[in-house]
Order: C-alpha cells, then structure tokens, then sequence
C-alpha cells in the first residue's frame, strides 16, 4: 500500500519529466514556458512530498496544534516554507520569461524558437 | 717570442721548387695527354713562355678593388697551403711553416683561394664567372665529402692531426702506408681527388664548351699569369698532402717527385678516357660512389 | 639606337628620379692608348720572343674559313707544338684569326670581341675573302677589305687555305713578332678615328661604345 | 579590532536597501539613482575589501553571522573568511566598475536598471557569502533573474534570443538543484553546508553517505557545475557574451564566474574527495575544448567567451585538484581566478571601446598606447605570464602536480593553455599589425576608469602574488623594473632612450660582471655588452619609436636574469620574460604577423615543457638549485632532461622546431634582426649547457639522449644550410644560416667532451658576432634598396663599401676560411670529434660544412657583385649609425681571431671542472690539444705577409690598368642587354636543387601546419555542436548530466 507521500513523489517527477519533455519538444516559446511551470509544480509537489510525515498535520501552531505538542504532531515545517519560496521564485522567472517572450515576439515577429537561432557557433 | 727567420729563406726555397717543378709537371702532363691523341703537345717549357708572354702583355683592365684580389686570393691561398704542410719529410729545411697549425689548417685554407678568386671573377660582372662558381661550389659540397671523411679517418687511426706525426707513423716499408693500413679511406679520398682537379669528368668549373672556361673568363694578362703561377703551386701542394696522408710521404726530393708525379697521373687517366658530367650527376656520383666508401671507412677505424 | 641603351628615367628606392644614360653609365668611354715598349730592350726581347712562341688564338670562327682551323688540333698537324692554343675568351687570346668572309653583322661581333683583346694582339686574315671579298666581291654584306676596318698583320691566300698554309703563316708571324713588328693594335689605336669612320660607314645600326674595352 | 569591522551582512543588507530605496525614487532622477547605485557598491566593496584586509593581516578571524539570532540549522547563516572576503571585493569591485562603464545604458532604463543591478551583485556576494543550501538555491535564482535582466541592456537585439535562452537551461539548473537541495535536506535534516559534513558527534555520516544523498549531493553539484559554463552544457553562455552589453559580460565572466565557482568549492567540501574527479574531469574537458573552439573564432566578444569558458574550467580543475595542493590551494585557485576576473573584466570593458566585432578591428587600440598596454597586460594575465598571478599560480599548480604524478593533467593543463595563448597571441597580433580603421577609439571617461583600474589591480596584483609566492618577488627585481620603466619613458625621444637603454645596460654589467662565473660571463658580455652594441644600430630611427624600447628591455631584461638565475624559478621567470619582449620586437617587422605568432607559440611550448621538467626534477619542491639536476634520479631524470632539452631547442631551432625562426628573424626590423638571432639564440644555448654541464649524459629506455643530440644537431646543421642556400631572400638566408650554426652548437654541447663544449662556447661566441654584423649589413643594404630579394640587387660594391667588408669579412669567419675565427670554431670542432665515439652524426656534419659555402657566396656576390641595377645607381652606404656596430664587430671579429685565448682560456679551465680531459695548452702563441696545434697569430701573420706581397706585386705591374664598367666583358662578342638579365642570381644554385632538391621537402612545415589545420578544423566543426536553439542546449545540458554520472559515478550512486 503506497504512502500518499510516495504518490506525490511519483507524481512531482512525472510532472517534472513532463514539463521537461514539453520543454524539449515545444517549439513554441508560450508553451515550453507552460512546460517549464509545469516543471516547477513537479519540483513543488517533489519537496512537499519530502516534508510530508504520515499522520500528522500541517504545521500551523493554533488551537488545534498547541505549541507544546507541535514536534511530535505537525510534519517538517521547512519543505512548506521552501515550497513557498520557491513558488514566489518561480512566479518571478515565469514572468521574466513571458517578458522576454513578449519582448521577441514584438521584435522579431515569432514564438518559434527554431528560429531564433542567429546566435550560434 | 722567437722566430726562426732562418725558416723565410727556406720557405721560399720550397716554394721556388714546387713552383718550377709545377710548371714542368703540368705541361709534362699535357703532353702525356696529348700523346693520348696521338698528338705531339707542348713543350716541355711552354709554361714558362706562356707566363712570360701574361706577364709582358702591356694592357690590361680592372672591373674593380675585388677583381684585384681575386687572383691574390687564389695565389696567396696556393703558396700558404704549400707552406703549412711539411713537403719533405725529416727534413727541418722543407718542413716550411707547419708550426702555425695542424692539418685542419690546411684543409680550410684549401677554400681560401677558392673563396676568394670566387669574389674576385664575381666582381667581374660577368655571369659565366657566376654561373662557373656556382658550378664549382655545389660539386665542391659532394666531392670535398670524401675527402674530409678519409682526412678524418686517418686522424683516428693515427690519432693525431699533425702533418708530420701522420707521416712518421707511415714510416717503415711500404706497408706501412695508409693506403695498404686503411685502404676504404684512402680509396674515398682518391675519388674525392678526381673531382677537385679540374679534369673530366669533373671538369663542370670550366667548361670551356659551356660557359667559356668559368670564373676566370675575364682574367688576363698579368692576372692570368698569377692564376697560372697558382696552378703549377696549388695541385702539388694538394698532392702533397695526399702524399703525406696515404702515401708514407716523401723523404727527399726525388721520392717527391715520384710520387706527386703519380698520384696526379690518376686524374689523368680518369681524365682522358671520360667525358663531362653534368653537375648534378657529378654531385650525384660522389654522394653515391665515393661518400659510403669514407663512412666505411671511419666506421672501420 | 636600341630601345635599351637609350635614356632612361628611373625612380630610386628613396623616391628620387634620375636618369640614367647605358652608354655612358654602363660603358666605359675611354679610348685605346697607345702602348709603346715600357722596358729595356732585352727584356722587350724577351717578351717578344715569348709572344712569339705563346699564340693564343680566339675561338671565334667567322666564316668558312673556320673549318681550315679545326685540323690544326688534331695529330696530323699539332698547332700546339709551336705554342699555339685557342682560348675561348677574348680576354686571354692574343690572335684574332679572321676565318675568311665577314658579313657586315659579324663585323660587329668581329670588332666587339677585337677590342677586348689586350694589347699587344695580332690579326690574320685568311683566304681571300679578307683580302678583296673573293667570291663575295659583289655581295651587298660582307666587307671585302679587312684591313679598313681592322689592322691586319698577316694574310694567309687561298680559298680555302690549306692547314699546312695556316701553319705557315703562323710561323710566318711568330717572325713578326719576334722581330717587334706586329704592332697592329698600336696601330689601330693610333688611326683609330679611321678605323671607326670606316666601321661605321658599313655598320648602319651602330649600337654600342666607340671602343669596346 | 573585530567589534570594529562592519558586519558582512551590511553587504547584502546595504543593496538590498538600495534597491528598494532606488524602487521608491522619482523616475526623472537618473543622477540620484546613479549617485546611489554608485555609493552603495562602493559601500559593498569598501566592507569586502576591510574584511580582506583585516583577515589578510591577521588581524580577524573567519567569523560566521547568525542572521535570524540563533545558530544552525534554525537559522541561515553567512560565513566570511579570506577566500570570501576576496571573492567579494572582486564580485562587488567588479559591479562597481561594471557600473561606470555601463553607464550610458543603465541612465537610459533608469532606476530600474540599476536596481537589477544591484540586486545581481548582491546575488552573486550572497552565493558566496551563505553557508545555507537554499539560500545559495535563491541567490542562484536572484542571479538568474537579474542576469536576464541585464541582458536586456545590450544593444544588441540578439541578447534578447540569448536571455531567453538563458531561461531556459537555467530552469533546468534550479530544477536539478532544487530537487537535490530537498533529497540533501531529507538524508541530513539540515540545509546547512557545514550540517552536511559527516557529523564528529556520529549523528550521521554526512549527505554522501547513502545511495539518495549520494544522487541528492550530484545533482546539486552538476547543476552547480553547470553554471560554469562547462562544455557541452555551455552554448547559452557563449551567445550571451557574444550579444550582451560588454560591461555587464565583464560581471557575467569575472563576478558570476568567480562566485559560482566558490559555490562549488564550498559545495565540494562537503562531498569529500570522492568527488573531486568529476570537477577535475570536467573542468580539464572544457578548458580543452573550449580553447580549442575558440580558434576558428572571428568575433571578438565570443572568443573571449570560450576564453571565459576555458578559464573557468581551468580553476574548476584546481579545485578538484585540491586534494593534493595542500596549503598552495587558495594561491593557486585565486591567483587563475583573479587573473582571469581581472583580465577578461578590462577585456570586455575594452570590448566596448571598439567599434566592431572582428578582431582585427583592435587595431583600433594602436592610436591610444595606454590602452594597447592594458590590452597586451591582460592577455599576458590569461597567459600566465610573468609576473602576473597566473604565472605564479600556474608554476606552483604545475609543481605540485608533478609531484604527485598527475602527469596527464599537467600536459593538458599546458597543452590548453597553449592553444589559448595562441588564439589570444594571433589577435594581438592582428591589434598591433592589421590596418588601423579610420576613426579613432572614443574614450569616455567612464568607459576608461573601468579599464585603468583593471591595468593598475592586474599589475597590483601582480606584485601582490609576487609577494606571496615564496619565490622571488619578480616585480622587484632590477632588470624587470628598469624595463618596465621604459613604459612610462615611452614619451621620449628615441635617441634618448637608445642612450638610456645603453648605460643601463652596460651599468648593470658592471655592477653585476663579478658575480658570474667565466661561462656565464661569456654570455652576460653578449647579452649585456653585446647588446648595447647592437642597440648603437638604433640611433638610426628617428622620432619616438613608440613600443620598441620597452620590448627590447623587456627581453635584455630577461636575458640578464637568465643568467643570473641560480634556481629553476628564477631561471623559467627570465625565460617567459624575454620570450615575451622578443615576441614585441619581432611583431614589430611589417610582415611579420604570422611569423611574431609561430615564434611565441614555439616558445611558448618550448618553455612550458621546460616547466614539466623543473617541475619533474623539482619532486615536491616548489622550486629547484639549477644545481641540483644533476641529483635527479633515474628513470626521472631522463625524462627531465627530454623536456628540458627540448624546451632549449625549441629556441635554438633545432630542426622539427625550427620553421618559426626564418621569417621571425627576416621580417624583423633592421636592429631587431641582429637582437633577436645574435644575441636572443644564445639563451637556448645557455639553457643547454646548464643542461648538459648539470645533468650530464641521461638515457631513457636504453637510448643515450644525448647521442639524440648529436643527430639533432647535425641534421640541423645539414638542414639550415641546405635551406639557406636556396633562399632568395637576404634576411631568410641568414636566419637559416642561423639555424645551421645553432646545429653545430647543439652537437657540440652534445658530444659531452671537453672540446665540444669549448667548441659551442666558441660558435656563442662566434655566431653572435658575425651574425649580428650580417644582420645588420644586410639590414642596410635593405634598408637602402629597399628590397630584400638578393637578385633585386648586385653590383653594390662600390656604393656601399663599408657593408661590403662586413658582409666579406663575416661570410668569410663563418665559412671557417683561416685566418678568421671561424677557422678556431673548426679546429676546436675536429679535436673534440676525434675524442668522440659517435661518428656517423658526424658525416652528416661534414657534409654540412662546405653548404655553408654556397649560400654565404650568394649572399655577398648577389648582393655587392655582379651587375648593378638602374634603380640602385644612386643607392648611398647604409647610415651611419648601422655602419658603426659593423665596424666594431670586424674590429672584433680579427681581435679574436688572432686573440681567441682572451676569451677561451678562462671557459676553458672552467670547464676542466666538470671534464678534466681534454683541455686545450695556451703556451705562448701555440694553441695545443691532444691531437694537433694551431697557432693564430702565426697564421694571421704568414697570410697577411704573403697576401701583401702578392698584392704589392700586382698592384705595381698593374697600375697601369683601365678601369672599365659594368657592361665591359666579353660577353660571348655580343653586349650585355640590361643588368637585370646579365646578373646570374636567381635560382643560383639551379643544379644543386637538381640533385639534392628532395632533400629540402618542406616536411617539418607540412607537419605542423597539419597539426594547426587539424586544431582549427575540429574547432570549426566543434563549435557546430552550438546550433543557436535554446532546447538544444537544454538537451547539451541533460546529456552532459547523463555522461558525468555515467563517467564520474560509473553508474553507481
């Protein structure tokens, strides 16, 4: 019987494989960006699933978790506030990558990255 | 410093002796090689007369400084070779200047008339004089080979260098000549004498046919009667040191003579019998026939 | 006057021009001297005698004569027995043997390689040709008197001369010289202003120095 | 003294504020936001730089800072000790001088710009100053995002595709890194660097310990490694060089590189030496391949990317060397690495003084002398030259990887730094010859500061490594700083300086001439005095000069130390030195370009296979007594001296690595020439009897190695002289003669006999004199004709006479002819083959010997003999100054010819220390050996007397003689048609080409311009692996990640 952890696991590397591949194959410049944030929940779901203990619950100290029993009730704090940081981080370069696409797309006419190759060798 | 000034008198001595001995025993060559012809030749004397008649020709030109030394070059370069080789053996009187230096001397001192009469006729302006040095000089690389091989090869089998030393070990009988101890070098360097007397087939300096007669085809007169005074020293004083190297020396004069006399004779017979080479072929034949001869040779001392 | 001894403008390395005039920059203009007997009698003697017993002939046939020339090498007649040689340079020969007919462009060359001989030099004329123009009396090219434009010590007749003839007349000038009388390049330096208005009257396209040294 | 010293945090804290200060700022007050951007990186450096300081003197200690008020792992915390204190003085140093120099784009986006700005070099300092895994994770990520920021301020349209590349493999990056970051967190339970240590209480066993932390630790370490730009993975860096704005690339090599470099040092740390081989392997892969793809490159920016690339794998190589370079680790690491910051910042700073991209517009740089300085200062830094840090560095790295044979690594490590020296050398080379474009460089003050201040901090820097090096300081020595002094005189007139360089030189032997023993002294006279000899030739150029003084002393300069040098330090510092001054002099030559660049990557090469042998023979030290070669052991010590005798011979042009030297020294100027075949040759020789006099007869696999030198050297001799023959052009003749003489050198040095050795010291002697005289004569002769083809001239006797006796009496010392003393070279040459066993060597010598002849005849007849051209009919005697050192060198060449004992008899008895045998007896006049006699004088006087009296003789019966022209020969009965046509020179030796022509194949030229043409090309088809799609990078990437691991882990986790 697979832990919930191990499913999240499982499912954060899909995601990642998945954003990857889109990524790879995607020619246009807003797709491979959707692959990559795809990608980045995968990365997300992966470090949640790290931090997830079973059985217990999510790491607010109020009523229902006293702080005097947090230790032995709520699981890993960290992976959460990671998560949360790296959400923030990829939401800045998803937006720097729209920029840019924005950008291209305005000076050079296309979102094919096929051929935005005049740099090279 | 002490010098000998004795030795002045006596150099010049050996040098007035190979002097007439020379002109004599080249025409007396020309006369053999006429009579190959079954032509009379020359006169015993027709040297003397022909410089008599070069030194009283009463004009003569001058293309410059250089073309004045040229023949200087070439005389001073056959009566200084003459002198720092010892002609006769044991004998203190014709051991001339041999103190200034060893047998390295006198092989370099072979080019300082070459090199020097090379300028000279070159200051001429004239290309056959040019084309005649360039002649002379690429056979000289191939054909001095040999020679500089079995000089070398002698010098280890005697160890030494000096002149004399090398003649006193020949002493003894006749099989006690380098030519009997180390035959392959002195083989190597009768090859390597063909090519530097001037005669077929390696006659390509001259080449009176092609470019009349080489370097000294502007000379005359009283340059030409220099050269000539040259050609009866330069040859013996070659000999010479053949002689003194291969062939036991020479302890008198008359034993000189004899034996100059014969080792010359070899160019002569090669000389008549055999056309011109080509220069590339004279090149060629040397690198072939003669050089392996003198590697043997130093790699049998 | 040929393209090539005509003057020239050059530019030097530095960028200067200057002219530059072959005839005078390349030739020497000097003219012939006169070269009497510079010593004491016996040694003019001496050097005649030895003149006389050294003839070097140069190598330059000019004409069908030449062909006379070629036996006297060879063992049937030995011409090296008297002192006599041939020299392929003007330089060094001493006798200039004018081998019967000489067309006006050989005179040229004739000339030329005269005037490089050094002095004291001899000239022969063998067969008749340089004598009276022989059989080319009336040929429009060939000269017919040798010794107008050139002094002559020794004429050998005949067309052609036998060797045994050119052996004779040798020896015939070796008993000029002997005696100091073959003095033809004195001679031609001395009437020299002749000798040249003769050549130049035949040679139309003149195109080198007065004298050739 | 702690509780005084800001706390580091202000460093990220104070560009933080900025930041958001600039964010809160009025759009219109560019100067306001300039002036605060300004302060608040100069606040950054200013803190990195006392904390530099004051750890550097010892005056603090490494200290951690509790951000959150408690001690890891509840809080981040931020360590600054010296390495980090280093690496942000030049992170933050370098963002502040990028900033002046990106001022006109950073004033044009406003405020905006600058705070990216700020926030990168915060970024960057925050990557090197955190011990906090995820911390680096989001200071990575800030680097990234400003990074793309700043991208956008090129001019460049391009940089736009570059950025969004960039993007793309850097989400690849974070992804790999971020999932490593949490599986590290999972195994340890901590984020912090030093919690991932194996644990002293025994909690854990450190994050490598387990299969998960295994794969945690190498997918943090590859996604860290990637932001080295390590090939292949590294196609998105190289069009961002190439495309972005120069100034910010100057941050991107030298601030980025450097930081995340430490990233992984400190990352590496953790993971033990396990992991050190896959840093090693990549990082010695990419210095390779990315030098080797920069050489087809024509765009300057992108080559100074793969440049960048290389260098950066280069430190990655140290660090994953660190195992066994102990204390040395940080001077080796830093002193490549500041190097490289500081050399590739002012390039691309200099980059953006140039108007276009192509290399050969530096040229450019010629009208600002300054300027070229720097230019020519960091490529010297990237090269590891002296006395840069990378000098100091490189020696110390190459030492210690000798002696733990780590030998592979060691010759990759010189072979890619050759190859890098020549692509930066080749554009150098096209910066001082190509044609200058027409408008001048544009400097702005803030384009300059940037620069000058990156020239000051390399030569700083420079005495600083210097300083720290246990070795001579090489900034303080003498030679070196008289030298350098002529950079700043550069202003004065050139007779000036000429008069300068002359007393300094002569007054440095003079105060130095007791020092030295008597060989040492022969070659101090031709260095010191010879020189000074040969400078007089200089008097000649008119005006400033500019740039040949400080050449020229750069190499007297490391001459004079070459021979003052008594340990292998010293000895390798002199010899990169005054490789280097003669690689300025000889590009100086018209068209010497390509010649200038052979000649220094042949010395390059040659002197780094002597840094493998003192490295060799040093066995742990760091340095060696030149003496102490002779205790090298076998089997090393044949192998010692291998590399050190090749490295010699590779400046003595030996053949196989001779074919840089004829056109170097034909194309050189008129007193360079002289300098650089006289008197620069002998220092190969006198590395050479150093050599052979320390280590005397070596074998290697049963083979005598000096028996190789004999072959050597007298094959040299044939080949150099049969080539000369057949040279048309003056100069060339004469560097091949060059060639030939060092043969005969060579082979005396290797005949290992008393004699030998005399006799090389003889042609030291002899060479230097006559060739430097012909150099000079023909060098007029050309100067005047303006040509230097021989059959161009003839005839010049008369016009230039005093040329011709030098060229007379030179032609005939060198031929051997008696009574010169070239005769003494011969002799000597004999004797000490009859006490020699080898003699097939030897034929091949004998048969070089009379070639010698064919071209020095050449030589003077085509030039002064023969028939005199129109054109030259006006041609004047060189000038005078050219004439007076060839003068004194005739007075010389006879002064020891009759005298030869003045200099040979003290040698002599030297010798006699190390081989008894054979010494020559100098009784009265007589010179004796063990086998023949020889007496100078005496000759002398016999040929002078009979000379005369010929002489006398004719000139009395002759007086009478007509003085005729040029056109009087009997020529044939017809007249010479025009002098170009009656002057035999072309082709002169027509039937010797006929017979031996085979022999002169030009088979060394084809080999390695095979070898060149086999670099370049798989460079130019390397460098297509960089189609220029963002996904095939992505994909280089993913590769590159699946070979290290499959390589560097085999598999196995």
């Amino acid at each position: 019987m697979p832990e919930v952890a191990h499913i999240a696991l499982a499912t954060g590397f899909a995601l990642v494989l998945i954003g990857f591949y889109g990524a790879l194959t995607q020619r246009n410049l807003l797709r491979i960006i959707v692959a990559f944030t795809l990608a980045t929940t995968g990365v997300n779901v992966v470090i949640v699933a790290i931090g997830h203990m079973s059985g217990r619950t999510a790491p607010i100290l109020d009523a229902a978790v006293p702080a005097a029993e947090a230790v032995s009730r709520v699981i890993d704090p960290l992976p959460q506030a990671l998560v949360l940081t790296a959400i923030v981080i990829g939401v800045g370069i998803t937006a720097l990558m729209l920029a840019y696409a924005y950008r291209l797309f305005e000076t050079r006419g296309t979102l094919d990255i096929a051929r935005l190759t005049e740099l090279k060798w | 410093m002490s010098f000998d000034w004795i030795k002045i008198p006596q150099a010049l001595l050996t040098v007035f002796v190979v002097f007439n001995f020379g002109l004599l025993l080249n025409a007396l060559i020309a006369k053999i090689a006429a009579r190959v012809g079954r032509r009379q030749g020359i006169p015993i004397w027709q040297n003397y007369v022909d410089l008599i008649k070069n030194i009283g020709q009463r004009s003569l030109i001058t293309h410059g400084v250089h073309f004045y030394l040229g023949p200087v070059f070439r005389l001073t370069g056959g009566v200084g070779l003459l002198l720092f080789v010892p002609t006769i053996y044991g004998s203190e009187m014709f051991s001339n200047l041999s103190f200034a230096g060893d047998l390295i001397l006198a092989l370099y001192f072979v080019f300082f008339g070459t090199l020097g009469m090379a300028l000279g006729a070159a200051e001429s302006g004239h290309p056959y004089s040019a084309i005649g040095v360039s002649r002379g000089l690429s056979q000289v690389t191939a054909a001095e080979l040999p020679f500089a091989l079995a000089v070398f090869a002698v010098a280890l089998q005697y160890q030494t260098l000096s002149v004399t030393d090398i003649v006193a070990a020949q002493q003894g009988g006749i099989l006690h000549w380098t030519l009997f101890t180390n035959p392959l070098a002195v083989a190597a360097a009768m090859l390597s004498f063909l090519g530097s007397m001037m005669r077929p087939p390696f006659d390509v300096v001259l080449a009176p046919q092609e470019i009349p007669i080489g370097p000294p085809t502007e000379y005359h007169s009283s340059y030409l009667a220099l050269l000539q005074t040259n050609r009866a020293i330069f040859p013996i004083a070659k000999i010479v040191i053949y002689m003194n190297l291969f062939f036991g020396g020479a302890a008198s004069w008359p034993v000189f003579a004899l034996k100059v006399f014969l080792i010359y004779m070899v160019s002569v017979f090669v000389g008549v019998v055999f056309p011109r080479f080509r220069v590339e072929q004279s090149i060629r034949w040397f690198l072939i026939w003669a050089v392996p001869l003198g590697v043997l040779a130093i790699l049998w001392v | 006057m040929k393209e090539e001894l005509q003057k020239r403008v050059v530019k030097g390395p530095d960028g200067v021009e200057f002219e530059v005039e072959p005839l005078r920059d390349y030739y020497c203009e000097a003219l012939p001297q006169v070269e009497r007997p510079a010593y004491a009698q016996i040694i003019e003697d001496l050097f005649n005698w030895a003149r006389s017993e050294s003839i070097w002939i140069l190598g330059f046939g000019t004409g069908c004569g030449a062909i006379e020339m070629r036996p006297l090498m060879t063992p049937r007649f030995d011409a090296y027995r008297y002192g006599i040689q041939w020299r392929p340079t003007p330089r060094q020969a001493n006798l200039f043997v004018i081998s019967g007919y000489l067309s006006v462009k050989t005179l040229k060359r004739v000339i030329r390689s005269y005037e490089q001989m050094q002095n004291p030099k001899y000239v022969v004329g063998l067969g008749s040709c340089t004598i009276n123009g022989g059989m080319y009396f009336d040929s429009y090219n060939t000269i017919k008197r040798l010794d107008q434009y050139l002094p002559v010590d020794l004429y050998i007749t005949g067309c052609m001369p036998r060797p045994e003839a050119l052996l004779a007349g040798f020896l015939d000038l070796k008993k000029l010289i002997r005696a100091g009388k073959a003095d033809g390049a004195n001679h031609y330096a001395e009437n020299f202003a002749w000798y040249k208005a003769n050549q130049k009257q035949v040679i139309q396209d003149w195109d080198m120095p007065d004298y050739n040294w | 003294m702690v509780s005084a010293m800001p706390s580091p945090i202000l460093i990220i804290a104070s560009a933080l504020g900025a930041a958001f200060l600039l964010g809160l700022l009025d759009e219109r007050r560019t100067r306001t936001a300039w002036a605060i951007t300004l302060a608040t990186l100069g606040f950054m450096g200013l803190v990195s730089a006392l904390w530099l300081l004051a750890l550097a003197t010892g005056q603090s200690s490494t200290v951690d800072v509790f951000t959150a008020g408690t001690p890891p792992p509840f809080a981040i915390n931020l360590r600054m000790g010296l390495a980090e204190a280093a690496l942000s003085t030049l992170v933050t140093l370098t963002g502040l001088f990028a900033a002046i120099a990106l001022k006109a784009p950073l004033w044009a986006h406003g405020r905006r710009a600058m705070a990216v700005l700020l926030i990168l070099v915060m970024a960057l300092a925050g990557i090197i100053l955190t011990r906090d895994l995820f911390n680096l994770f989001v200071f990575f990520e800030l680097a990234v995002i400003a990074t793309a920021g700043m991208i956008l301020l090129a001019d460049d349209e391009r940089a736009l595709s570059a950025g969004f590349k960039y993007l793309i493999v850097a989400q690849f990056f974070s992804a790999l890194l971020l999932i490593g970051i949490i599986f590290a967190y999972q195994v340890t339970g901590t984020l912090n660097l030093d919690g991932m240590l194996p644990d002293a209480g025994g909690a854990h066993a450190g994050v490598t310990a387990t299969q998960v932390g295994a794969i945690a630790f190498f997918l943090m370490l590859i996604a860290l490694i990637a932001e080295l730009k390590p090939f292949p993975a590294n196609g998105w860096a190289l069009d961002i060089y190439e495309s972005a704005h120069p100034a910010f690339s100057a941050i991107f090599s030298a601030a980025s590189g450097a930081a995340a470099l430490f990233a992984v040092d400190k990352l590496l740390a953790i993971g033990g030496d396990a992991w050190l081989g896959i840093a090693t392997g990549v990082g010695i892969v990419t210095f390779l391949v990315a030098n080797v793809l920069a050489l087809p490159q024509r765009n300057d920016r992108r080559l100074l990317g793969y440049s960048s690339v290389a260098q950066t794998g280069l430190v990655l190589v140290v660090i994953g060397q660190r195992d066994i370079l102990g204390d040395g680790y940080l001077f080796i690491a830093f002193g490549i690495l500041v190097a490289h910051a500081v050399a590739k910042a002012g390039l691309y700073w200099l980059s953006g003084l140039i108007a276009g991209r192509g290399l050969e517009d530096w040229a450019a740089l010629r009208t600002r002398p300054l300027l070229m300085l720097a230019f020519a200062s960091f490529l010297a830094l990237l090269t590891g030259l002296p006395p840069f840090p990378s000098f100091y560095a490189k020696w110390d790295l190459v030492h210690l990887l000798a002696s733990h044979d780590r030998l592979a690594l060691l010759g990759f490590v010189l072979f890619g730094t050759l190859i890098e020296a020549g692509y930066l050398f080749r554009w150098f080379g096209h910066a001082i010859k190509r044609a200058a474009p027409a408008d001048s460089v544009a400097c702005p003050a803030e384009r300059l500061i940037p620069i000058l201040t990156a020239l000051v901090a390399a030569w700083g820097l420079g005495y600083l490594w210097g300083a720290l090096s246990g070795q001579a300081n090489l900034l303080l020595s003498l030679p070196l700083l008289f030298a350098l002094a002529f950079v700043l005189l550069d202003w004065l007139p050139a007779r000036i300086k000429n008069t300068l360089a002359i007393a300094g030189m002569l007054g440095y032997f003079a105060l130095t001439y007791q020092d030295y023993d008597p060989l040492r002294l022969i070659f101090a006279l031709i260095f010191l005095v010879g020189g000074a000899i040969v400078l007089l030739a200089s008097y000649h150029a008119p005006g400033r000069r500019a740039g040949f003084y400080p050449s020229a002393m750069l190499m007297y300069a490391g001459l004079a130390m070459l021979v003052q040098a008594q340990d292998s330090f010293a000895f390798f510092a002199a010899w990169e030195l005054l490789t280097v001054g003669s690689y300025f002099l000889i590009l100086r030559g018209k068209a010497s370009e390509p010649h200038a660049l052979s000649y220094m990557l042949f010395s390059l090469g040659g002197a780094f296979l002597i840094l493998a042998g003192f490295a060799l023979a040093a066995q742990g030290q760091l340095q060696l007594p030149l003496e102490a070669l002779g205790a090298v052991v076998e089997p090393l010590s044949g192998w010692v001296f291998l590399l050190l005798a090749v490295g010699f011979m590779s400046k003595t042009a030996v053949l196989g690595l001779h074919i840089w030297l004829p056109g170097a020294h034909a194309e050189a100027e008129t007193d360079v020439s002289p300098m650089v075949s006289g008197i620069l040759l002998k220092a190969g020789l006198l590395g050479l009897f150093i050599l052979v006099m320390n280590m005397g007869k070596q074998q290697l696999y049963g083979v005598e190695l000096t028996h190789l030198m004999l072959w050597l050297g007298a094959l040299t001799a044939l080949a150099g002289n049969l080539l000369a023959a057949f040279q048309e052009d003056a100069k060339r003749l004469l560097a091949y003669s060059s060639i030939g003489q060092m043969g005969y050198a060579v082979f005396g040095l290797a005949l290992m006999n008393h004699l030998g050795w005399l006799m090389a010291l003889m042609f030291v002697i002899n060479h230097y004199i006559y060739k430097s005289m012909l150099f000079l004569s023909v060098g007029g002769v050309a100067k005047r004709t303006g040509t230097r083809d021989m059959y161009r001239m003839g005839g010049l006797i008369t016009l230039m006479p005093l040329s011709f006796i030098a060229v007379l009496i030179g032609i005939i010392a060198i031929s051997g002819v008696p009574p010169l003393s070239g005769f003494g070279g011969r002799w000597i040459f004999y004797n000490a083959i009859l006490d020699s066993d080898a003699r097939l060597p030897m034929i091949v010598l004998f048969f070089a010997g009379p070639i010698a002849f064919l071209y020095l005849f050449r030589l003077i007849h085509t030039i002064f003999l023969g028939q005199l051209k129109d054109e030259h009919r006006r041609v004047r005697e060189a000038p005078f100054w050219i004439v007076l050192p060839q003068m004194l060198f005739v007075t010389m060449l006879i002064i020891f010819a009759v005298v030869p004992g003045m200099a040979l008899r003290h040698v002599d008895a030297y010798i006699s220390q190390f081989i008894p045998n054979g010494a020559l007896s100098w009784q009265g006049l007589t010179i004796t050996s063990q086998y023949g006699y020889w007496s100078p004088v005496s000759i002398m006087i016999i040929i002078g007397v009979i000379f005369m009296l010929v002489f006398g003789y004719l000139l009395l019966i002759n007086r009478r003689a007509q003085k005729v022209k040029q056109f009087n020969i009997a020529f044939a009965a017809e007249r010479p048609y025009r002098p170009e046509t009656t002057h035999f020179a072309w082709n002169f030796f027509a039937p010797y080409r006929k017979a031996l022509g085979f022999l002169m194949l030009p088979l060394v030229t084809r080999f390695w311009s095979t070898l060149t043409d086999l670099l370049n090309t798989a460079g130019d088809l390397g460098r297509r692996l960089y189609t220029g799609n963002g996904q095939t990078y992505a994909i280089h990437f993913l590769v590159f990640v699946v070979i290290v691991f499959l390589l560097g882990m085999g598999g196995q986790p």
